[in-house]
Order: C-alpha cells, then structure tokens, then sequence
C-alpha cells in the first residue's frame, strides 16, 4: 500500500489558509469592530476637520488683536455685543475674544502640538533607544543614564530655559515638549528592543549576513511598534496636558494665541465668579479630544496585539 | 460501569465568524488503574476534551451537550462548589507546557502543599511530609531541598514531574495528562512514562494520555481513542490499533513515523492539512485527505464497532 | 580527508559579562570573585564530508544549538577554528554566510512577523547583490514551489501559515543563499507527525536535487536514525561518540548512547520494561569532575569519577569517549 | 546588594555632575537673577554691590568653578532669595513631600490595584467597563482643575476638609509628619486624593492589563485544575505575578510625586518641595535649583534602586541572576 | 481670640533688615521704627516720640522712654544707632541701604536722643527710617539669618512677639503683653502663606482663615453670593506704566508695515507718544479686565499721596484723535510693533498687555504681544540688549512709592539714567528731559514741604506732558474677611494685625 503513497503533497487548498489581506485593512477591520473605538475615531476626524477648517468657519479671527475688543469681554454664550450687533454663540472670553473661534484655533494648536510633539519625541527617542538597545554596554548605559538625568528634568525648568533662549512660540513650546517627551520614547524602545533582540528571526537575520544596523531598523523596529503606538498616543494626550499646565504657569504659548490649555487656564479665574463658559468650553473640547485620543490608543493596543487577535 | 462514562460530549466556542464544535459527541469510558491515551494531530481537539472534564473550558468556549459520568456521579449536574472540590483531589490534570504550568513567584513546595490542603485539613508540617513522598515518587532527587526551589530553578523534566506531583499528592481516582511529554527529552520522558505505569498499577488511578505521536502512548495505554477534528475517528486497545488500523488517517499516523524500516525511503505523510474547524467537509471530516474517500463519505459515517473496537469510515483498511 | 566543514577544538563559553567596577571590586577585595562560566560547546571537534548529513544528537541544554549557531557563523566561538571548506570560517564572512544556511527549531519565531514572505525570502539575496530587485518575484515563486508551496503565497504574513508551511518558508530562506551547508537545528521537533513527514521528505529531496550537506541537529532518534549518515552523540558540551547511523543503532558503545536508543519510544520494538537512566541532566554551570556521565552511569567507576575520558577511535571511524572502552 | 547600589551611585554621580552642569548653563540662560534679588528701584551701583556679593559678577564657568569646588566640600551654595543653605532649605521640605507622596501612593494602591484586578477579572461586563470609564477620565483631567473641585466640594460647600495648608506635625523619630492626628489627616487628604487620581487610574489600567494577561496564563488555569478558586486565587496566585510591572511603573511615579507635584503642592499650600522648585526657578534661585535637581536625582536613584530589589522580593526568577 | 491671615505672599527671611515688602508686612507686628506709616503712609511718632531738623543735613531724634524688647531688655539709643548701622551696613542682594544711602553718621547724643547727619539735605529721611526696624543691641553683629528663623534673635518692640515660623506655611504670632502702646486684641496671630488666589478665597470661604489679601475681583461673585463675607479695598501706591525706547534710533521691535527697519525710532516723535497716550482704554480696562481692582492712573501716585497733582487728569480714550495724531507724525498706516509684557509679576499683567495690543492695533499699530515670566522679562528688560542696553521697545513695568512720596519714583523713573549717580534706576526707556531731571533733583534737597511738593508736582507734569511715560492705572488693595471684623485698608497693601479688629455690633 505504500506504493500508492502520494508525493509530498504541496498544502495548497485555499480553505486552510485564511485569504491574503494587507496588515493595514486587517488592522482597519479589527479595529472597526468596537464601536466605541469608531465613535473615538470618528470624533478625533470631525475634531481635526474642525480644527484645519478654523480660518474659514470661525466667526472670528482671535489672533487679530484689532478685531478683538476688551470691551465684549466676558458676554455670555449667545448675547450681542455691546458695540456691533454680532452675536457669540459660546460667549466671550475675559480678553473679549468670541469663545467659539478661540477654541476652534485653540483645537488647531492643541491638536497640532500634541500630535507633532509626540511625532517628534517618537522619532528621537526611537533613534536613541534602538542605538542604546543595539550597541548596548557602555553607550547603552550613558544613553540611559541620560535618560533618567531627563526624566528627573522638571518640564517647567526646561520649557522655562527654552522659553528665555528662544524665545515664545508654538514652535519653541512643542520643541520644549519633544525634549521633554523624548525619554519615555527611549525607554520604551530600548525595552522591546532588547526583548525583540533574544528572538530566533534576529538570529535568522544574522545568519543571513545582514548588517546589525539594518537589522535593527529593519527587522526588530518594526516588531516594536505596538507598544510605540500605544505610548505615542498617550503621549499626546499627555502632551496637550502638559502644554496647558505649562500655559497655566505661564511659560507656554504666547497670551494671544491661545491653545484650549490656556483658554481653560485663563477661565480658570472664573471659577468663583459664575462665568462657567470661560473654562468649561474649551474644558468640554480639550476632555473630549483626550479621551477620544486615549480610548484610540486603548483600542489600538488591543488590535495590535497580536495575542488577542484571532 | 467505569470509573469515568463520558457520552457524547460536546464542546463549542463561539467565535465572531460562527461556532466551532472542538470537541463533537466523543464517548468513551474508563474504569479504574487503565490508561486510555488520546492521539491526535495538533488542533483535533485533544485538550479541549481534557479541559471539558474538568470544566475549564474558558469564554468563549463551552460545553454545549452529552454526559459526564465520575463514579457514578453527573458532572454535567455539580454546582461549582462540587467542582472546586473534585478538582485537583479526585481528578487531577497535568498540563501540556511544562514551564508554563506553575507558577513562577511560588515556591515548589508551597504550591505542593497548596493543592494538600485546601481540600483537606491537615498540618502543614503533615502536609510536607505527603508532598516530599509525592515528589519521591516522580523521581526528584533531594526532594527536601526541591520544595524550598522555584519553578525556574528547575529544568523543564523536573518542573513536569513536579506538575505530576501535584497531581498525585491527593491520590486522585483520575488524572488528566495532556501531552506532557512533548516538551522534554526522550531519557527524561521515558523516566516519566515509567513513573506513570508504576503510578497506575501500584494506586490504581485512571490515567488519560493525550499525544499526538502513537509511539509514546504505545507502551503505556491500554486502550486508545484517535481523535480528528474534534471527532474520534478511531478507538480500541492499543495494541490491536498499532498492529490494525482500521481508520485510514490512524494509518497514516502510523506510517508518517519514521523508524529503521523506512531509512532511505519516502516516508508516508497524510496529504493537505487539518481544515479549520469553521468549515469542516460535510460528512467526514477526513475524506478531502483520504485516498479512500468516495460520495459516500459525504454523510457522517456511524460508528461501527466490533466487540472492544471501533471505527468511523465508510472504507475501513481491512488488513485481515 | 576531503571535509567540507571542519571544527577543531571549538568551545564556546557564556559568562555574565562584567563591569569594570565588578571587576575594579573583585581585585581589591571588595566582591567575591565568583564569575561562573557555562561551556556550552567544548572542544568539539568534527568534520563533515560534502553531501553527509550528520545527525546531532544530545539532550536538552547539551550545547546542540550552540554548536550549530557556531557552524552557521551566527555566533562567534570563544575557542578552536572552523574550516569550510579548506578555507578558515571561524569569523563569519559574508562569503561564509552565503555558503551555510540555518534552519530553526521554532517555526513560530524564527520568521519575523512583520515581514511579507517575498521579504523573507528574498531580502538577502538582494542585499548581498546575488539577485537583481527585477527578478525577485520570479525568485521568490521558484523557491516556494521547490519548498512546496504556492507562489501565490508570495505576499502574505507569516501568522497566515501553518506551523509545517512556516518551516517550509524558512527552509526557502535558508536555500535562498544558495548555500551548500544546511544546518537544521531541530527543524522538525516542534511540528506533529504527519507534518514532520513532510518536512523530512521535503529535506531528502533537497539534498538529492542540490546536493545539500546537513548539519542534522536533534533529540528525536527516530527521524535521526532516519535521515542521517552519521551521528553524533554530545553530553554536557562535548561529543562522547561519533560513528555511523547503522552501528549506532545496533551497537553502540557510550552508556550514555545506549541509554538513548533503549528509552526511545518506538512503535516497532516491543514493550520496554526497563527502569530508563535516572537522574537529571547536570547543570552545565557546575559539570561533574570526570567524566560527565559518572552520576547517571551504571557502569561508572572510580575512575570516571576523576578522569575525563577523551575520545577515541575504538572501531574504524567508531569514536567513543568511555573509560571503560580500556 | 550594596555592591549594586555603590555602582549605581557612582554611575549616577557623572550624570549628577551632568545635571549640575544643565541646571547652572540653564538658569544661566534664563536670565540674571540678581535683577529679581534686589529691591526694584536699586541703583546700579546698588546691583553691581550685590552681584559681587553673591559671586555673579564673575564670569559663568567661573562662578561653576567655584560651585564645584564648594560643593565637593559638601556646600551646595546659599540661596539667593532665603540667605539660608540649599540643601537645609530642601530638607526642610522633604517630610511634607514625601508624607504627601507616600499617602498618595498609598491611595493609587489600595484603590487602584482592587479594582484594576476587579476590572481585570470580568472583561465582559458592566463593572469593568464603568471602572475603565472613569480610570480614562482620571488619566485626562488637569490635576489643577480636579484640585480646585475638591476644594470647592469638599472644603467650601460640605466643609468636611481645610482648604489647604499643612496641619498640626508631631515629632516621629526626628522628623515632622502630620498623619498621626486625625486634625494632621484632615489637611492631607485632599490634596493627596487629588495627586493620586491620575496614579489611580494609571494603577487601575496596568493592573487591569496585568491581571488579563496573567488570568488567561496557564499557570493560573493549572491552580483552577487543583481547585484553588476565589480570593486564594486572586491574592496567591494573580496578584504577586500582575504587581511586578505595577513596582515599576509606581517607582518611577513616586520619583513625580516627590519631586514634581508642583501644581498640587501650590493649589493646596501644601509646603512641599514641588512648591519650591517652582518659586525657585521663577526666581531663579540657582543654588536652589541645582542643589534641588541634584537631590531629586539621588532620589530616582534610590527609588530606581529600591525598584530593583523589589523586583527581586517579587520576582524569583531574576534573584538567581542577581546573585 | 486668635486671627488668622490667609496671606498671598511667602515669608522669605526673618531678618527684619532684608528688604522684601511682603516680610516686612510680617515683621512689623515684631519691630517697630523711630517712625511708623499710617494707613496714607504718612509718617507718625513711633519708638521717636518726635524729631526735627537741628539744621539741613541733621536730624535728631528723641526716644519713646520705657520702651521694652521682647527679650526683657529696655530699648536705649544705642539700640537705635546699632539697628541703623546695620541695616547699612549688611550685605546680600536685598538690604535697606537704597533708603540710608544719604545717611552719613548715628550718633547717641543723649539718653532718649539720636542725631543722624546726613550727606546732603535729605527731606524724605524720616520716611526712609520709617522702614528700618530696631533690634535692641545685645544680639550682637553676627546674628544670622539661622537665629531670627528660630526665634533666638527675634526680638522687638512691637505689639506682637514671634513664636514660630514654619517654611513655606506660616508665622505664629502672640500678643505682647508689656506692650507701650494700646494692647492688641488678639492673642495669637498667625499669616498662613496661601499663594494662589482660588486656594486663598476657598479657605476664606471654608473659615480656615478670618481674612485675606490680595482678593481680587475674580473671587468677588463667590464672596457676594456668600453672606459671610465682607470686602474692603483701597488704592495702592503700584502704579503700572508703559515705557517707551526713547534711546535707540532704531528700536529692534519697531518695523515697518513690510517688516524692514524703520527710518527712525518713531516713539522720538511726541504726536506718536501722544497718540498711545490717547489710544489707551484705562476705563475699560479698569472696568472690564480689572473689574475693580484698579484706579486708572494719570500721573505717579495717586490721590492723597505726597506729591500727587490733582489738577492732572486722567487722559481719555479717543481712537480718532490718536490716529490723527498718528497720521500728522507721518504714519498715517502705522507700523509694526512688538509689545513686551511679564505674565506673573502683577495683577493681570499679560491680558492689560493683550488689551493694549487690541487698542494700539485699532489705530494702526499693528501690535504683537510676548509676555514672559518675570524672571525672564527683567533681566532682558533691563539689560537684553546686545552691549547691556535695555532690549524692549515698549514694555510695562509697576513701581510703587513705598514711603508713601512721589519723589522716589520720580527719581527711578523720570530722571535720566545716570549709572554713577545712582538715578534713573528703572528708566529703562532711558527717556531723558533736563528740565525735570533739574525739578527731581532740587526737589530731593528740598526740606521745605510745601516747596518740595510743590517740585515734584511740576516735574510730574512735565514727565506727563512730555509723555515720558505712559502711566496706565494704579492696583488696588482689597482684603476680604468674615462679616464681623473691620479692617483698616492701607495704601502700601500691608495686612495689619493693629488695623483689623472685632467690630462692636458683633459682639
Ligand atoms: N479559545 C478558543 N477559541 C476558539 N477556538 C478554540 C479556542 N481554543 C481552542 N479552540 C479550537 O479548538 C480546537 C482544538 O484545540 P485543542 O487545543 O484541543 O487542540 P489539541 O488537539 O490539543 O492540539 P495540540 O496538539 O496543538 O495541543 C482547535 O482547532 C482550536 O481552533
Ligand atoms: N546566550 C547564552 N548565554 C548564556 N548561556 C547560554 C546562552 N545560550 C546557551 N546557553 C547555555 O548553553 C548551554 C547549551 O545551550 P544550547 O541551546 O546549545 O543547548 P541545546 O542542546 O540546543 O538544547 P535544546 O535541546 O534545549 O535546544 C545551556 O546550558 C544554556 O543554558
Ligand atoms: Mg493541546
Ligand atoms: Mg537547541
């Protein structure tokens, strides 16, 4: 009978094999799954439309100091102005500006800053942690302690140093944040890399006479960008909270150009004063905009891990 | 009747792409000091089974019919509290992967005498004592020293004869052992294999052996059940399986094992793979990789058995 | 002899690597200098002929997969040379890489799963300059078909593949550097039997067709005494016998090689009543004096308990590493 | 063990020596400080009198020069502002702060480990999806406005707590804490409850992370198997394995909590060393800062240090490769 | 009863010789002075009972009898010479020596008498001893900062007598009892340092404290909606002004409209400074942003201050006529400028800049705001220049007459810089004009009052004028305390124990 043992069958039925499906519509699909997750989505897409879209939907140009008046200042939502007969939807702020516009701009920074500055700090510190993780030893361990000397770096003192050697700016604020960011990148990167490093397709790559460099930015970066992707958002969220506790302090961004971080600092004055739409406003969008950044990120690290997926 | 009936018994998972039957109406039974070992291709649905008997089959799996009978008593019927106390005192199971199956921040000893004493009251000291005989009996030197060691200050032999230890140390009446050879050596599985048929003859505990290579249960079980996709396919005493299969895919389980005879020669290798459980064939599972398989495979073949055996194939191989 | 490859004395020894202030500490007293040292691999020499596959054989932890990793230049040895050819290869040249190839034990882990199949199998191949990126998906479809799998298979992931399907992808990586030498570090021990099957048929055809030299790294003696020419035996870093598949199997010299073969569950022998070797493996961080084996050995006597046995040759081309052989 | 913490030292003391550097080039950077010391209306002359003073009229490497050689006679320098020794300014402050850091620690554990393992252990249902809800809102609210509701609730309206401000302090072992009186407890609460809120979200998302991927290991399916169940399961088997990466992560927050609790320490008066790093800086009070940055630096060494013994208390695995 | 004083700014030394508003604020219910300030900052007998002028460059000074310290000791005019001469002579950034320097000898010219020569004719020096604490002797010269801190030093003559002060949280205070003056009420008094102004009302609110400072007009709604709480408020000597680059032909924050250098500096040109003047909101600002706390200010001081010309009044705010003044100085389009503002050193400073920025922008000045904490902003303000010039264009600072008296903002600020001589200080513009620079000096060797006053009413004029300064609004003081005090407001801001007690309905 083992004559009519078939030659080595090729596996090639198609029901074995689930269907070829690019990573990216895989991730899109299992991440659509979770309809908060969607609903997350959704929101940051409007928020960021919204905010691109500022200059032209908003009722106001608040960066225009001639179009702003001291004396509209602190209207509440949806009353006429003492001069023209304009009226603010969401009142004004303490500086007369209307609140809608400012927070419509304010969105743009605080989206903007967020965003780039954990972008930044994610190319950085991912630079430095796969050097640290690939040449390890004595510049992995100059590299950490550099690390930690970072870290124990109050963000207030560095943004102040920048902020005197700069200048005020959002370009000066968001590279304030990026140093100040960068080292949570590092750390984490050198972790999963050094993880990634023990495993066999490492091996596999040596064995094929790759050079390390390529095979650290080829082969193990990319295995650790899960755990990058869930740190970088909730870095930005971070990000947009630390640039509005810096603006509290007053070393963040410029007074007339406000993010939603300072928009609820200034209001902030206003809590004892019954002036609730000062604070609360911006207050509601910057909530909503980190929540929304958080619950992605949450719902992203479930997707891409690739334990759960099945 | 057995020691342990099973009939029927059903395990499903539901799955966001529809229900799949891991284990489909499997019967068998199992009396007292026998050794009935399961082989099956990864994925058959081997632990499955092994978990559904001692309902820890985890979300989203459940068990969905058939019955469980344990010395005369329905499992399907125990509340979990009966559960709790069945498990690890009367049946007791051994776990696939030996370096995942203790727990690393505990020591040997205290997870030992854990598994003593929350079913019976008893000293600690007392309770150390059975341990380090337990220990003795699967072959750990200085047992003594062992049980203040943990688990990764083992090797992978020694933390699996510590987890059948642990099974051991209430003197269950049944214990489970899903694959837990595969993982090691062939001098430290053979001493295991070893410790097991002592362990049976000398206590008259029930074993289950689940494998995937024939070879290994060969010497040690009594009867066998050959499991595919969820269903077994084939079951009997062992020798009579080894030397007669009757089903085709138990033949080419034989035959893909490579030994002296077939040296130089193209061994045997079942052609295509193990469809997913989602989209099983209609009728029997096993007809798209069987050379044998005709229309009528198409329809579940019934089980047909003679006197101790029995088979489910439309096209037995009649080797007689 | 005309050997394709050729160890001589290859060692290899992981040490906690110290920092000059451990090592500042230690020279003046301050921390004890209790530096311990794993020989994985110790001197071990071997050759293998063009076209051989020699099968490696030992338990868990014996220095298996270090010695393969040296031979694949995938670690560098701490001691002893390799020759390729007639050509020295202890440090791994890309020419060296070119001509051996690994196979891993773990099909799970040794693709990167972030790579397509194209990618994996032929970025080397591109990056050495051995393949022009225009030709690669012709490339890429010849290997596959020849590992016995669809070319259309091409763009996928490897979590899409099964366990056997997998190791046929990293063989293809493997063949994809044209190598002559192939070492399978327990290629097939991870996967069940009717996989397995397949895996081996699929090594024998290739070694026909391109005249492969293996490197055969496993515990299972059944596909070794299947597949291999020659087989090595190692215990504890180093080789206690060497000789051919045949005298192995019927008469083999080290206790410790018989121990092997009588514990080897086989379908074909008869029922084994015998109480198998005991005792666990020792750790390699504190070996026994003597001879290696003594603890577990039956048969050891005082002697073994304080001279290492070296190997020598008790038949033609028979080498057994046994006091008793005296 | 002591051999690992004297490396650590010494490794640091480089990177102590680095922060030094930062600190002074940075506040340097800032701007003259001697603009902010004295009295508004000053004459120049009056300025140049005091830059002299206090050494600022020479040039910066110099004045850095001096600070080193000062502080490898263990003198961090006097502050600007106070006229009083750094370093007996800062340890001043350090039993507040830590009281503060260690009660808000404390709350982040017992609150956020319960039902980050609640969470953890009923992924499908309502409770853990409430506890997630508000861990996310915990992880997004400033600390300055969670600070501020506080006061207004809980001390304005229900009157249940002071405002700010530190209580009574009684003498333990030499140093002043105010957790031994209920009056001393009153005044710690809040500001402690608002400094944990973000931790306690934190503690809940990795505990919850931490207990799922612990409960689906099969060493706890294997516990099941002998019939452990309930809370022996949660405490014995889930709990030692899901605290290790928690350690980690609190260790480095702890180092936040006494160092920069900034907002916190200055919404509730709380006389911290947060607050004076930030008064310092804004006053660039450079003895101050590098003095400060220095300590805080020593103390993430510590604390990183005793991470790692933890580590080993938890972990067994990693004692044998310590050794 | 016990008085407890939420109280904004932090104690930072206990030597009352260290100069810092805000502990001296504290130490004055410790230490008292030849001459005291009442609520006007007027001076009033103190521990010198009365004091005249032997002749222009000496004073003398005769001495409350029976007056005793804290330790026990009698106060004796050794006492006197020895706290002067201290405060002359101690160093360290922060010291009194601006208020002594026209000091030239103490000597002890009898049992109760002190006679004090000094350099030149010096009308204000009994203001300026107003501000001096005295320390009776027998702490000795090496007493250090350590020793005040501890209680081991801190003795004075006042009406209060230390008992404790804690870091960064509060000064304990208690009644003393052997005091020469009308005994105090209180028995214990203690400032509790609460920094920010939420913190400060919601403890106000809560009754953790009786009273604070600093309240401002963003708490005012939650302390009205409160019946349980009073306000008082008065206006401060802390005049916020603008000051322009009147030094630079090329000012670094003055373009064009297209951003290239300007021909010349056009804050040279008096219809340009005339047209800020006139473009400046001070009622809006006053109303809408300070809501309150601020009185618009027209010249140095205000009302009821040495010095202040009631006759000078407070610019309106006329956009038309600034931009016609504009377009007359031949910038009918305006130009570009940057304004430089603090943001944490006074009340609302960067939204008053914002606000300027909207008015200046309105008629035409294109205006961008940079505000920045003080630490940064005073160092470049007064010397961020490339050569250690001051660096801005047009910036706001706040000076306050702390003695209660005109002549020393005058001489910070309106007098031209003049490094060696120790004047123009704070004239950062360095805006210079001989005719008032000749009325400021012969005002300050003026011994006759009304002559002097009369000096310095015209050398304001003339600053105004020539808008040498553009003079925006003076803060005002409020306290906020629990209905059943009253509280003495005072000009210099300070929270007095002496000034607040229980008021007779209440009880
Ligand atoms: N959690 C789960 N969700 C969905 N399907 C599952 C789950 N667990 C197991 N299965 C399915 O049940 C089937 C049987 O699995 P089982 O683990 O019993 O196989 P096995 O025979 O033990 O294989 P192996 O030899 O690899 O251990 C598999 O096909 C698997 O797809
Ligand atoms: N990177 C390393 N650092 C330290 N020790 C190592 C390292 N790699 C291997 N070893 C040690 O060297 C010895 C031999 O390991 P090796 O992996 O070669 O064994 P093996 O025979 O392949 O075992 P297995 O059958 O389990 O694969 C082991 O004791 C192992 O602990
Ligand atoms: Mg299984
Ligand atoms: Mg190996």
């Amino acid at each position: 009978m083992n004559d009519t043992t078939p030659r080595v069958a090729i596996v090639n039925d198609a029901t074995a094999i689930p269907l070829p499906e690019a990573p990216w519509r895989r991730l899109v699909r299992q991440y659509l799954k979770s309809r908060i997750a969607a609903i997350a989505l959704l929101t940051l897409a409007l928020l960021v439309v919204v905010a691109l879209a500022a200059p032209v939907i908003a009722p106001q140009d608040p960066y225009d100091l001639a179009s702003v008046s001291i004396l509209d200042a602190e209207i509440p939502p949806g009353i006429a102005s003492a001069g023209s007969d304009t009226s603010y939807l969401l009142g004004t702020d303490g500086a007369g500006r209307d609140m809608l516009s400012a927070i419509l701009y304010g969105l743009r920074i605080s989206i903007g800053i967020g965003v780039a500055s954990a972008i930044f700090a994610l190319l950085l510190g991912t630079c430095v942690g796969l050097v640290a993780a690939h040449f390890g030893g004595k510049i992995d361990a100059i590299i950490m302690r550099l690390v930690d000397l970072q870290l124990s770096l109050p963000a207030i003192l560095v943004a102040l140093v920048l902020l005197a050697a700069l200048g005020q700016g959002v370009d000066k604020t968001l590279f304030a944040l990026v140093i100040v960011q960068w080292a949570y990148f590092a750390r984490n990167v050198r972790g999963a890399a050094l993880v990634e490093r023990q495993k066999e397709y490492v091996e596999a790559a040596i064995g094929q006479g790759l050079p390390s460099s390529r095979i650290m930015f080829r082969h193990i970066l990319p295995n650790c960008i899960a755990p990058l992707v869930v740190t970088a958002t909730l870095q930005m969220g971070h990000a947009i909270t630390l640039e509005a506790t810096m603006s509290f302090l007053g070393i963040g961004l410029p007074q007339t150009k406000p993010s939603l971080g300072l928009l609820i600092s200034n209001g902030f004055e206003y809590m004892f004063s019954n002036k609730y739409w000062i604070s609360m406003f911006p207050g509601v969008a910057l909530v909503i905009l980190v929540i929304s950044i958080n619950l992605i990120g949450d719902h992203l690290r479930t997707v891409l891990n690739p334990k759960l997926e099945s | 009747m057995g020691l342990l009936e099973v009939k029927n018994l059903v395990t499903e998972f539901r799955t966001p792409s529809g229900t799949a039957k891991a284990v489909d109406h499997i019967s068998f039974s199992l009396g007292a000091g026998k050794v009935l070992g399961i082989v099956g291709e990864s994925g058959s649905g081997k632990s499955v089974t092994a978990y559904s008997l001692m309902n820890l089959v985890d979300p989203p799996g459940h068990i969905a019919g058939g019955e469980v009978w344990f010395k005369g008593e329905n499992l399907r019927a125990a509340s979990k509290q009966r559960w709790n106390e069945l498990r690890g005192d009367r049946i007791a199971m051994v776990f696939q992967d030996p370096m995942m199956s203790l727990n690393p921040v505990m020591k040997i000893g205290d997870q030992l005498s854990e598994t003593l004493l929350i079913h019976h009251r008893s000293k600690r000291s007392s309770a150390e004592k059975i341990v380090e005989n337990a220990l003795k009996r699967v072959g750990i030197p200085a047992p003594v020293e062992r049980m203040r060691a943990y688990p990764h200050e083992l090797s992978g032999g020694m933390r699996q004869r510590v987890a059948i230890a642990n099974a051991i140390v209430n003197q269950p009446d049944l214990i489970i052992a899903d694959e837990p050879t595969t993982a090691l050596d062939v001098t430290i599985q053979a001493q295991i294999l070893y410790e097991m048929r002592c362990l049976t003859r000398e206590s008259g505990t029930a074993l289950i052996w689940i494998t995937h290579d024939l070879s290994v249960v060969k010497d040690l079980a009594d009867d066998i059940c050959v499991m595919y996709a969820g269903r077994i396919v084939e079951q009997g005493p062992v020798d009579e399986i080894i030397e007669n299969p009757r089903h085709p895919y138990t033949r080419g389980l034989i035959d893909s094992l490579p030994h002296a005879g077939t040296r130089g020669k193209r061994l045997y290798s079942i052609p295509g793979s193990t469809p997913p459980l989602l989209s099983l064939p209609a009728g029997c599972a096993f007809s798209p990789r069987c050379t044998r398989a005709t229309s009528r495979c198409n329809t579940v073949p019934p089980v047909f058995a003679d006197d101790a055996r029995a088979h489910r194939c439309f096209h037995p191989i009649d080797t007689l | 002899m005309n050997a394709m490859l050729e160890t001589r004395n290859l060692s290899k020894s992981f040490g906690l690597k110290r920092s000059t202030f451990a090592r500042a500490a230690s020279a003046v007293g301050l921390a004890k200098d209790n530096q311990k040292k794993v020989h994985a691999v110790d001197n071990v020499s071997l050759s293998v002929k063009p076209g051989e596959v020699l099968g490696l054989v030992g338990e868990s932890g014996c220095g298996k997969s270090t010695f393969g990793r040296m031979v694949a230049g995938i670690l560098p040895p701490t001691n002893g040379s390799i020759t390729f050819e007639g050509k020295n290869a202890t440090r791994a040249s890309v020419e060296n890489h070119l001509n051996v190839q690994m196979v891993f034990q773990n099909p799970y882990a040794s693709l990167n799963p972030r790579l397509r199949v194209d990618q994996l199998i032929s970025e080397a191949a591109q990056y050495h300059g051995i393949l022009k990126p225009a030709d690669a998906p012709q490339f890429v479809a010849s290997l596959l078909q020849q590992v016995g799998l669809d070319p259309s298979y091409a763009n996928r992931y490897p979590h899409q593949f099964s366990g056997g399907q997998r190791q046929r992808i990293a063989i293809a990586r493997a063949l994809s550097l044209n190598p002559k030498f192939v070492v399978c570090d327990e290629a097939v021990s991870a996967l069940d039997v009717s996989v397995q099957a397949q895996i081996l048929n699929l090594f024998m055809d290739l070694r026909e067709s391109k005249g492969l030299t293996y490197l055969f790294i496993s515990h299972n003696l059944a596909v070794v005494e299947y597949i291999a020419d020659r087989v090595a035996i190692m215990y504890l870093g180093r080789i206690v016998e060497i000789t051919d598949t045949k005298t192995i199997f019927k008469s083999a010299n080290h206790p410790y090689t018989q121990a092997l073969i009588a514990d080897a569950p086989r379908l074909d022998a008869k029922v084994a009543e015998h109480r198998p070797i005991q005792g666990e493996l020792p750790s390699p961080l504190n070996p026994p004096a003597g001879c290696p084996f003594h603890p577990r050995c039956q048969n050891a006597t005082s002697r073994c308990k304080e001279e290492r046995p070296a190997l020598k040759e008790i038949a033609p081309m028979h080498f057994s590493a046994c006091h008793l052989n005296d | 063990m002591i051999e690992m913490l004297t490396k650590r030292i010494l490794q640091s003391a480089a990177v102590i020596l680095l922060m030094s550097l930062l600190a002074f080039a940075g506040i340097n950077l800032v701007g003259d400080p001697i603009y902010l010391l004295v009295s508004p209306t000053a004459s120049q002359q009056e300025i140049e009198e005091a830059a002299r003073s206090l050494g600022l009229h020479l040039p910066a490497y110099e004045q850095y020069w001096r600070f080193l050689v000062n502080a490898f006679h263990g003198d961090l320098g006097k502050s600007f502002v106070f006229n009083q020794p750094a370093v007996s300014l800062i340890i001043e402050r350090i039993p507040a702060t830590l009281e503060l850091a260690f009660t808000a620690l404390f709350f982040s554990v017992v609150i956020g480990i319960p039902l980050g393992m609640i969470a953890g252990l009923m992924p499908k249902s309502r409770i853990r999806r409430a506890i997630m809800g508000c861990s996310i809102a915990g992880v997004t609210a400033p600390t300055f406005w969670i600070g501020l509701i506080f006061i207004l609730v809980f001390s304005v309206n229900l009157g249940w707590f002071p405002s700010g401000g530190r209580g009574p302090t009684t003498s333990v072992l030499g140093i002043d804490v105010s957790f031994t009186s209920w009056e001393g407890l009153k005044y710690l609460i809040l500001p402690a409850l608002t400094l944990s809120l973000f931790k306690i979200a934190l503690v809940i998302r990795l505990t919850e992370a931490g207990t799922r991927e612990v409960s689906m290991q099969e060493y706890i399916k294997f516990a099941r198997a002998k019939g452990v169940h309930g809370s022996r399961l949660m405490l014995k088997h889930i709990a030692p394995n899901v605290l290790i990466p928690i350690v980690t992560a609190l260790g480095l927050e702890l180092g936040h909590l006494i160092a920069f609790s900034l907002v916190t320490e200055s919404i509730f008066a709380w006389p911290g060393m947060g607050k004076l790093i930030i008064d310092s800086v804004l006053h660039l009070d450079r003895p101050v800062v590098v003095a400060y940055l220095m300590i805080t630096l020593l103390i993430f060494v510590f604390i990183n240090f005793v991470v790692d013994v933890l580590y080993l208390l938890l972990d067994p695995r990693l004692r044998s490769t310590a050794k | 009863a016990d008085l407890k004083i939420g109280f904004k700014a932090e104690v930072t030394s206990a030597d009352p010789h260290v100069l810092n508003g805000n502990n001296r604020n504290v130490w004055v219910h410790v230490y008292e002075s030849l001459v005291a300030q009442d609520e006007n900052l007027k001076a009033k007998p103190a521990l010198a009972t009365s004091w005249r002028n032997v002749d222009s460059t000496t004073w003398e000074f005769k001495l409350r009898p029976n007056v005793t310290f804290h330790n026990g000791a009698t106060m004796t005019a050794e006492d006197v010479k020895f706290s002067i001469e201290r405060a002359m002579n101690l160093s360290g950034p922060r010291t009194f020596r601006t208020y002594l320097k026209a000091v030239q000898s103490v000597t002890v010219t009898g049992p109760g008498t002190v006679t004090i020569k000094t350099k030149g004719p010096s009308p204000t020096l009994p203001d300026s001893l107003g501000l001096i604490a005295i320390l009776p002797k027998t702490i000795g010269d090496k007493a250090s900062e350590e020793d005040f801190a501890t209680g081991k030093t801190t003795f004075g003559t006042g009406p209060y007598k230390f008992v404790s002060w804690a870091h960064g949280q509060r000064v304990s205070l208690a009644k003393n009892s052997a005091y020469w003056g009308e005994k105090e009420p209180w028995d214990n008094v203690t400032f509790q340092f609460i920094p920010r102004e939420p913190a400060r009302a919601s403890a106000l609110l809560s009754g953790s404290v009786d009273l604070i400072d600093a309240a401002t007009a963003n708490v005012m709604d939650s302390f009205k909606s409160s019946n349980k709480i009073d306000v008082v408020s008065t206006t401060s000597y802390m005049l916020n002004y603008l000051q322009l680059d009147r030094f630079r032909d090329n000012s670094p924050y003055l373009k064009s409209n297209e951003g290239a250098p300007l021909a010349k500096n056009p804050f040279n040109d008096i219809k340009v400074r005339q047209a800020l003047m006139a473009a400046v909101n001070r009622e809006g600002i006053v109303n809408r942003l300070m809501k309150g706390d601020a009185e618009a200010a027209s010249q140095f001081v205000p009302a009821g201050f040495f010095g202040n010309d009631p006759a000078l009044k407070v610019p309106a705010h006329d956009l038309a006529k600034a931009k016609a003044l504009l377009a007359e100085a031949g910038y009918p389009n305006g130009f570009r400028m940057t304004m430089h503002c603090s943001n944490d050193r006074y009340l609302n400073d960067a939204k008053v800049c914002e606000a300027l920025g909207q008015v200046f922008s309105q008629i035409g000045i294109k205006t961008e705001v940079a505000t920045m904490p003080f630490a940064v902003y005073a160092g470049r303000a007064t010397a961020g220049g490339a050569s250690g010039e001051p660096e801005f264009s047009l910036f706001m600072f706040g000076i306050g007459a702390v003695t209660g008296d005109s002549l020393e903002p005058l001489l910070a600020v309106a007098h031209s810089h003049d490094k060696a001589a120790g004047l123009g200080a704070n004239n950062r513009g360095r805006y210079s004009s001989k005719e008032v620079d000749a009325l400021v000096i012969k005002a300050s060797v003026t011994m006759n009052e009304k002559a002097r006053e009369d000096l310095q009413k015209a050398a304001a004029k003339a600053v105004i004028d020539d808008v040498g300064i553009v003079p925006l609004f003076f803060l005002k003081s409020t306290w906020a305390y629990r209905k059943g005090l009253t509280v003495k407001p005072r000009s210099d801001g300070f929270t007095l124990a002496m000034g607040i007690r229980e008021s007779s309905s209440a009880k």
